[in-house]
């Protein structure tokens, strides 16, 4: 039965560069289009202003001239999208990025240290589990003021507590294994083990789970946005978009459409990333 | 715990560097002047003037006698509001959970057992991006299509069972995409256990395996998975309650922030965590009697 | 001020005679209703304006900018309004009480405060009443009191109506009259429209009080008429805050906060027993939900229709609109005090290079008034300077040319509460920058805004205000916003030239007199370029069409009144 | 009877088909799975009334074999060949899900691999009987628990009434194999397939299971697939054997397959001189868990005033039941532990209580041998890495500590490409080697070892044995060696004690 285990590990990690190789043989053909669209998206992007303002052609619809239409003020949708993905995608990810080492440094200490001080960060969490996300977004962003940087602060201050959790988790696990006993039996120190055994058997999992929660940390952007939170215009940020957007839904579907789409594929390949290097089993996200 | 939180909700107005006589003022009174006279007085009334620690432990003391205050805004006690509201809101996100446990179950159970075919594959397409669509721009989706276009339900309003399916579909469509999945990993992870097998091997039916022997492992996961996510749907009740014109408590806090009404937030904040830590304990408690027994090790 | 005779709501078949003061805008018909209309032709230009638009919009809001229309349409409600009666009647008689549902964007969220913002609800839903009333023209008319005479420079005799009971079942006398303005006074924050000044009374018979004021005020009875200023039962100011037992034509039987405030007809109604049995309104915060609500017929009324619903809402047969400007401004209010903004020649620069027209008819969608002055083209008094000239650009730009390179990167700031603001700062920044400033937008939260402006930080703050607390008469908005030592000097102007004008208010009692002082203050500000107005807003309410004898007035205070019915 | 040594041609495996009375035949079996064939030119006969043993290297093929034998191979797989169970005309390998779960638990009852994770934790013993009774005859619920009590009787269960009414979870692992074992023959297959059915089993126990099925074989005319990797138990029980060498089979008559290679230990093993001083000093160690739960929290006592004392270049062996505390012991010496009373010196240094020495100093001292092969190793580091680590803590620089490391490796019997490669990538006997070089790169005074060689295969049990002879006579360590393979201690062992209800004593 170990045997199993052993196998079907090896075949998980074995066919690791074939299946890249693979995927690139199968797929090198779909490169071109994808090329194509990237040079005319940035291309796109050199020759137009997110802000510009053209009042005379609000809410035009998709077209030649404006590919995914225009918003309220007139503004060419395509441009604020593909701005709005260095905002968007960008924030998200620092915000994350921060989350997942904040986290992930408290749960490992917790971890670490064991005992009564695991338990104490683990109680803290939990109670503060019970705060909704978005109230303690509410309360980061009324200290800090309404832009991009408090948005993130509050995106981080709600976010680190999935981490911790999964990382005292894991680390706990990883502290109890036959190979880090093993390492401390043999009289490795804290540094070595952490950087040689406990981090390299860790990530694994962590950056699976931040993949899998990248759509999360867009829909609570978004949110905080549509509650008059996010950033400010003119800002192209896609959840900004998408709340100011949510208005037009029956006069002009496309406002909303646009960002929404571009949020929801975004978040969907985020997270198809993270099922991939997570492969197993789904993490049991915990909020 | 919950002292640590009712104090920081006592020092919320310091950390927000809020004026809390002229938050208030504006509360009450939007474009009121706000002469110096005004705002002395309303210190006065709230009763600003004495050092924070001192009021803070006026504040303890009244809590322990079961008065949790008056709003500043409205003057009139937070308790019966805060009651009414986590009563609005528990309805909601009770069936909420309830709803997407039941049916993700359901889903993701069809998706395991029918594993890499149509019905997988639909059920985790589908899935995967409506995990991916905010709330507000469901409700207001479900708000056109199901109350006005099919004029099945009301549009917003609270009081009778129809004033349900709005926002709880709202709210559960997103946990049940999620849960869908996590339920399918769990079956596919217990379809290979060897108990399965041996259910297997005794001749029984594949649909009896699955459907019996393996949901009776695979979805003890996802009830505890559910009571996490209370509070994570109090958050997206805010916005649906917001839009759909909903008096509950992830609105009330809302409220309570924007307008630094302290008592109010206070004592929402202490029902949300008193609540979402019982919640806790509950699913502790129900997964230790729903998980099979463990061999001790 | 003095006596205005009769009251007309007192007796059904007076309302013709009272036409003048009552510009009831039925929904049946939906007229347009503005506050200038009997005596002030000056607006027939907003009117073919908005008509031209409407006409675009296929909508079918009716002209009637001159006075016999308007009779005509005065008499043909009273045809419907027996009609009604008969419908009403039918009502009961099947035993389907009628209940009007209203849906609001503001519910109160100061406990029914009577001196908040909640009264307004409370005077929408008829619940309360004050002394004295404010009519359609702005001027105040007979209520709770019958008649009032100014006794000497500080006080006021009112006769009180006999035979008005609160909800409560207590009488309305001269007692009453005394606790609820020694609230209203003491209170920790009092209403906006009375500028601070304290009121005492002084008890002359049971239906007769003196009102004796702190400071002379040749506008008390206006004053009386705010919402604020609703009688209540002696017995209702024992708790905090005052429960609402007034003496309206309805009376509140259940509130739920951030829900919903049901009344129903309070039969001993001292005027007109209100034709339904009573009404529903429902707190509504979510433009689109309202939108959506009336549309599924599920309210019958609805405030603050958005922009993005309007055509929806105004295609469907059953629903009409009723729209009509609102004595609010949105303006930029520019530093004064400090900063390169304190230059008028910048100021000038920046009131060049706005396009008040492209703001309101493009951004907005004709839905709002391009601003030419503070106060709207329905005051006759207040100057409104030329439109833009054709090379305002150029002009602007020239000026702005001569601006120190440094002076020349200005900060905006407005906050999301309306969601309009944050677009048309958008519009004005990029207008601005089109003729060579360097502007950089901040929207945030209202409070720390304000804060930081008071502090001399700001160089433009975008904000909208209304400039009649409640009651039509601009020298508490002079008070407040414009002089020295005003407590809502957002521009952080002094001038004293300017406060001379405005304390000569005090002693001007006709409206003509005032009204001239008015515009003298009006014509100062604007010749200083004193903050930049951008745009006036207006009421779209929509009602649907079996909705009769709806009567919203341009200051909004009423809204539900004993003649609504269902038809 | 008689089969010939199977090869890959066609001819001799139809010859098979002829024998007496089979109640399972295979002919040609191929397995594939995900493009790779893992099972090749698989034939044999099961005769009625005999126990034929599959043998093979771990990855051979056995489990994929047998469950081809009752249609349970995992979706992907595709098979080609012939399955006939007695009773049935059809070849299975071609029908359908319904006719095999009409098949399976009636014709052929299968006992799976994992004897601990076969039964379904959340069911009680009996429904699980009387489900499987119920699915095959026309019984009433009643019925069929009124079968419950003889059914757990015939597979020697004591108790059985308490058996019935618990959960898998409160039974020793040998009680639920005896239980699998049961609901296997509930309903009187004539084929049982038991797919390692001891293996993790202690001595006993083992012992007691196989004498159940061969009791079951004689009384029922059973014919028993039997798959093991254990060669006592080929020894004890086959009647046939089948050795499975990369998914090829081949079977004979039982005998010795390959030549047992004793170990060549002791070339200059004296026992230490009386001279010398003892290197490990146990003495009065007691350890007791505290026992979660919230109704009692008693303190379990696990091991009572255990006093050893040993030399160097012995090796001490300790035996006993599972559970018996044998790892506790073994933890406690290597410090991982802290007992609740007594102490522990090695080399005249205290190990545990107060004053206890530093990690590093204490790794001189002492190194540990885990059970599991795959578990103990970084999964990410290749080994040359991991065995050159302990060295790297000493002090001792990179290079020196890899130019050590890879000339022990090589000695363990492991070459450059190995090591050099990440740990999934090796099998459980290399990755044993791995963790007794890494053990002993430090030459530590005393080594433990837990149970070092029960997972690996029966062919390479002798390897690594010899492997650790060798490195003790290099290192003169003491070796501490735990097993729960009498014979293997036996054999290895200079003093034998036994763990015994927490007392441990000499043999
Ligand atoms: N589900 C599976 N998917 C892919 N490969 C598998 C699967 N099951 C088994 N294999 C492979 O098939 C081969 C034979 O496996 P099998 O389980 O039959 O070995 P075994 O002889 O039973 O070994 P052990 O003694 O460890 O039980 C192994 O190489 C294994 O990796
Ligand atoms: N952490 C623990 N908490 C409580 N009890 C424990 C703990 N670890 C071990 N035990 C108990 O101590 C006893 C001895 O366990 P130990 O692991 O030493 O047994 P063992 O002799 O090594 O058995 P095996 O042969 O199965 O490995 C067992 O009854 C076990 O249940
Ligand atoms: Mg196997
Ligand atoms: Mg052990």
């Amino acid at each position: 039965m170990r045997c199993h285990d052993c196998s079907a590990r090896r075949s998980v990690s074995d066919e690791g560069p074939d299946l890249m190789r693979a995927w690139l043989v199968d797929r090198w053909l779909a490169l071109v289009p994808v090329t194509v669209v990237v040079t005319f998206l940035v291309w796109w992007w050199f020759t137009h202003d997110p802000n510009a303002i053209d009042l005379g052609n609000r809410f035009a619809r998709p077209s030649f001239d404006t590919p995914l239409g225009t918003d309220e003020l007139g503004r060419d949708l395509l441009t604020r999208i593909i701005a709005g993905a260095f905002i968007t995608i960008g924030a998200a990810t620092i915000a994350l990025i921060a989350t997942a080492i904040i986290g992930t440094l408290l749960g490992t200490l917790a971890a670490w240290r064991g005992g009564s001080a695991g338990t104490a960060l683990m109680l803290a969490t939990d109670s503060i589990v019970a705060v909704p996300e978005i109230v303690v977004a509410l309360i980061a962003v009324s200290i800090l003021g309404t832009n991009l940087t408090a948005l993130m602060v509050a995106v981080i201050a709600a976010g680190w507590l999935p981490f911790a959790r999964l990382s005292f988790e894991i680390v706990g696990r990883l502290m109890a294994s036959d190979y880090v006993v093993a390492a401390q039996m043999t009289g490795v120190g804290p540094g070595r083990l952490i950087t040689y055994t406990l981090l390299p058997n860790a990530a694994r999992p962590l950056i699976a789970h931040a993949f899998l929660r990248f759509p999360g940390k867009l829909l609570l952007l978004s949110g905080l946005s549509f509650l008059g939170l996010g950033p400010q215009p003119p800002t192209a940020e896609w959840g900004a978009m998408l709340a100011r957007g949510v208005d037009e839904l029956e006069r002009h579907p496309w406002v909303p459409l646009m960002p929404g789409l571009a949020i929801v594929v975004t978040g969907y390949a985020a997270a198809s990333v993270g099922r991939r290097i997570e492969q197993p089993i789904i993490q049991r996200p915990t909020n | 715990m919950l002292l640590a939180f009712s104090f920081f909700a006592f020092l919320l107005p310091e950390f927000q560097g809020v004026d809390q006589a002229r938050a208030t003022l504006y509360a009450r009174s939007e474009e009121a002047v706000p002469d110096q006279e005004t705002l002395d007085a309303i210190s006065e009334e709230l009763g600003l003037d004495d050092p924070l620690l001192q009021r803070y432990g006026r504040y303890l003391g009244d809590v322990v006698t079961g008065d949790f205050g008056d709003s500043t805004i409205s003057r009139t006690p937070v308790a019966p509001q805060v009651w009414r509201a986590t009563v609005v809101s528990g309805t909601i996100v009770g069936l909420a959970i309830g709803l997407a446990v039941a049916i993700a179950s359901v889903l993701g159970v069809v998706a395991a057992a029918n594993e890499n075919r149509w019905p997988d594959r639909v059920i985790t397409a589908f899935s995967r991006v409506l995990v991916a669509v905010p709330i507000h721009v469901l409700t207001p989706l479900l708000v056109y299509v199901v109350a006005l276009r099919l004029g099945l339900v009301p549009t917003s309003g609270w009081g009778t069972a129809k004033h349900l399916v709005l926002p709880v579909t709202a709210l559960a469509i997103g946990p049940i995409a999620l849960f869908s999945q996590v339920v399918r990993s769990e079956m596919l992870d217990t379809l290979e256990q060897p108990y399965i097998r041996t259910a297997l091997a005794k001749g029984l039916r594949r649909r009896r395996v699955v459907w019996l022997h393996a949901t009776r492992v695979s979805l003890v996961g996802v009830l505890t998975l559910g009571s996490l996510f209370v509070a994570g749907l109090l958050g997206g009740a805010v916005i649906a309650e917001v839009i759909l014109g909903i008096p509950g408590l992830g609105r009330l806090l809302h409220d309570a922030v924007k307008a630094s009404d302290v008592p109010m937030f206070q004592a929402g904040l202490l029902v949300a965590v008193t609540v979402g830590i019982l919640v806790g304990l509950l699913s502790d408690a129900l997964s230790r009697l729903l998980s099979p027994p463990e061999r001790e090790r | 001020g003095g006596s205005e005779g009769d009251d007309a709501a007192s007796d059904a078949s007076d309302s013709a005679s009272e036409a003048a003061s009552e510009s009831a805008s039925s929904s049946s018909s939906s007229s347009e209703s503005s506050s200038a209309e009997e005596d002030d032709h000056s607006d027939d230009e907003e009117h073919d304006d908005e008509d031209g638009h409407d006409h675009d919009d296929e909508e079918k809001d009716h002209e009637h900018d001159d006075e016999d229309e308007h009779e005509d349409e005065e008499h043909r409600d009273e045809d419907e309004h027996s009609d009604d009666e008969g419908a009403a009647t039918a009502a009961a008689d099947s035993g389907e009480p009628s209940i009007l549902r209203v849906g609001l964007q503001f519910g109160p969220d100061s406990g029914l405060a009577i001196e908040s913002d909640d009264a307004s609800v409370l005077v929408k839903a008829g619940v309360v009443e004050g002394l004295v009333r404010s009519a359609a023209s702005g001027q105040p008319v007979p209520a709770l009191a019958e008649s009032w005479e100014r006794i000497d420079d500080i006080t006021w005799e009112f006769v009180l109506r006999s035979g008005v009971t609160f909800h409560d079942g207590s009488a309305f006398d001269a007692g009453a009259v005394e606790t609820a303005l020694a609230y209203i006074t003491n209170v920790a924050s009092p209403p906006r429209s009375l500028g601070g000044l304290a009121l005492s009374t002084e008890i002359v018979d049971d239906l007769t009080v003196r009102v004796i004021t702190s400071d002379p005020d040749p506008i008390l009875p206006l004053r009386l008429s705010s919402r604020s200023m609703g009688i209540l039962a002696p017995a209702a100011y024992d708790s905090t805050p005052p429960d609402a037992w007034g003496t309206g034509p309805f009376a509140i039987t259940d509130f739920t906060p951030a829900d919903s405030l049901t009344v129903e007809r309070f039969d001993a109604y001292w005027g007109d027993v209100a034709q339904l049995d009573g009404a529903v309104f429902r707190f509504l915060p979510d433009a689109g939900s309202r939108a959506a609500a009336i549309r599924a017929d599920e309210i019958d009324v609805a405030d603050g229709i958005a922009l993005a619903d309007l055509d929806a809402v105004g295609e469907d047969p059953d629903i009409e609109l009723i729209r009509f400007s609102l004595p609010r401004t949105a303006s930029l209010y520019a530093n004064t005090a400090e900063g390169s903004l304190a230059d008028p020649a910048v100021r000038q620069a920046v009131s060049l290079a706005i396009d008040q027209v492209a703001l309101a008819d493009g951004l907005l969608e004709g839905q709002f008034a391009p601003a030419f002055g503070y106060f709207g083209t329905e005051n006759a008094w207040a100057p409104q300077s030329d439109p833009d000239p054709a090379d305002a650009i150029e002009q602007a730009a020239a000026l702005v040319e001569q601006i120190d390179p440094d002076d020349r990167s200005i900060q905006l700031w407005t906050y999301g509460s309306r969601p309009e603001l944050a677009d048309i700062a958008t519009v004005a920044q990029a207008q601005l920058q089109a003729v060579g400033f360097d502007v950089s937008l901040e929207v945030g939260e209202y409070g720390p805004l304000e804060e930081r402006t008071f502090n001399n930080e700001h160089d433009l703050f975008l904000l909208s205000r209304g400039y009649y607390f409640d009651m039509a008469d601009a020298a508490a908005v002079f008070t407040s916003d414009f002089t020295c030592e005003g407590g809502y000097n957002l521009n952080r102007y002094c001038n004293e030239a300017f406060d001379a004008i405005v304390a000569e208010m005090s002693g001007a009692i006709t409206p003509e007199d005032r009204q001239a002082l008015f515009g003298q203050a009006a014509q100062l500000l604007a010749d200083e370029y004193v903050g930049v107005p951008l745009v006036h807003d207006r009421a779209r309410y929509a009602a649907r069409t079996d909705v009769q004898g709806l009567v919203i007035d341009p200051f909004e205070l009423t809204l539900l009144t004993s003649q609504v019915s269902l038809g | 009877m008689r089969e010939g040594t199977t090869s890959s041609s066609r001819a001799s495996a139809t010859a098979v088909v002829g024998s007496v009375d089979p109640c399972l035949s295979i002919e040609d079996l191929e397995v594939a799975i995900g493009g790779d064939t893992q099972v090749r030119d698989v034939s044999f006969n099961v005769a009625s009334g005999s126990i034929h043993c599959l043998v093979g290297d771990s990855g051979s093929g056995k489990t994929l074999t047998s469950l081809a034998a009752v249609g349970l191979l995992p979706s992907g797989a595709r098979t080609s060949g012939v399955v006939r169970i007695h009773g049935v005309d059809d070849n299975l390998l071609g029908v359908d899900e319904r006719t095999w779960s009409s098949i399976r638990g009636r014709r052929v009852g299968y006992v799976g691999q994992n004897a601990l994770g076969c039964l379904h934790p959340a069911f009680r013993v009996e429904q699980q009987l009387i489900e499987a009774m119920r699915r095959h005859r026309p019984l009433s619920r009643s019925e069929a628990r009124s079968h419950v009590l003889d059914e757990l009787a015939a597979v020697d269960l004591p108790h059985p009434e308490r058996v019935a009414r618990a959960y898998p979870a409160e039974l020793s692992g040998g009680m639920c194999q005896r239980v699998a074992i049961a609901i296997a023959l509930v309903n009187r297959p004539s084929v049982l397939i038991a797919d390692e059915p001891t293996t993790s089993l202690d001595a006993d126990t083992q012992e007691r299971i196989l004498e159940l099925i061969r009791a079951r074989v004689s009384r029922d005319r059973l014919g028993v697939l039997l798959i093991t990797h254990d060669r006592t138990v080929v020894d004890d029980v086959a009647d046939r054997v089948t050795t499975i060498v990369d998914g090829v089979a081949s079977t004979a008559a039982p005998g010795r397959l390959v030549s047992t290679r004793v170990a060549a230990r002791k070339a200059q093993g004296e026992p230490a001189d009386s001279a010398e001083t003892a290197v490990l000093e146990i003495r009065d160690v007691g350890k007791s868990y505290r026992a979660r739960g919230w109704r009692r929290r008693a303190d379990v006592p696990v091991l009572r005033d255990v006093t050893i004392s040993a030399d160097p270049r012995t090796t001490i062996g300790l035996v006993g039941r599972s559970g018996a505390g044998k790892t506790t012991l073994a933890q406690i010496v290597a410090g991982m532990l802290t007992p609740t009373a007594g102490s522990v010196h090695i080399a005249g240094r205290p190990i545990t209580g107060p004053g206890r020495v530093d990690r590093n100093e204490r790794a001189d001292l002492v190194q540990y041998v885990f059970q599991d092969p795959f578990g103990s190793l970084n999964p990410r580091r290749t080994p040359l890495a991991q065995v050159a680590e302990p060295l790297i803590a000493a002090g001792r620089s990179g290079d020196e500590a890899e130019g050590r490391a890879r000339r022990l490796l090589h000695d363990v019997g492991l070459d450059d490409g190995q090591i050099t490669r990440v740990p999934t990538a090796l099998s459980g006997g290399q990755c044993q080697r791995v963790g007794i070089a890494r053990a002993l790169i430090r030459r530590p005074q005393v080594v433990v070892l837990d149970e070092p060689v029960s997972a690996l295969d029966w062919s390479i049990r002798d390897e690594i044995m010899a492997i650790l002879a060798e490195q003790q006579v290099e290192t003169s360590a003491l070796y501490l060696l735990i097993s729960h393979e009498r014979a293997l201690i036996e054999r290895e062992s200079d003093r034998i004690f036994e763990v015994v209800d927490g007392v441990v004593r000499p043999v």
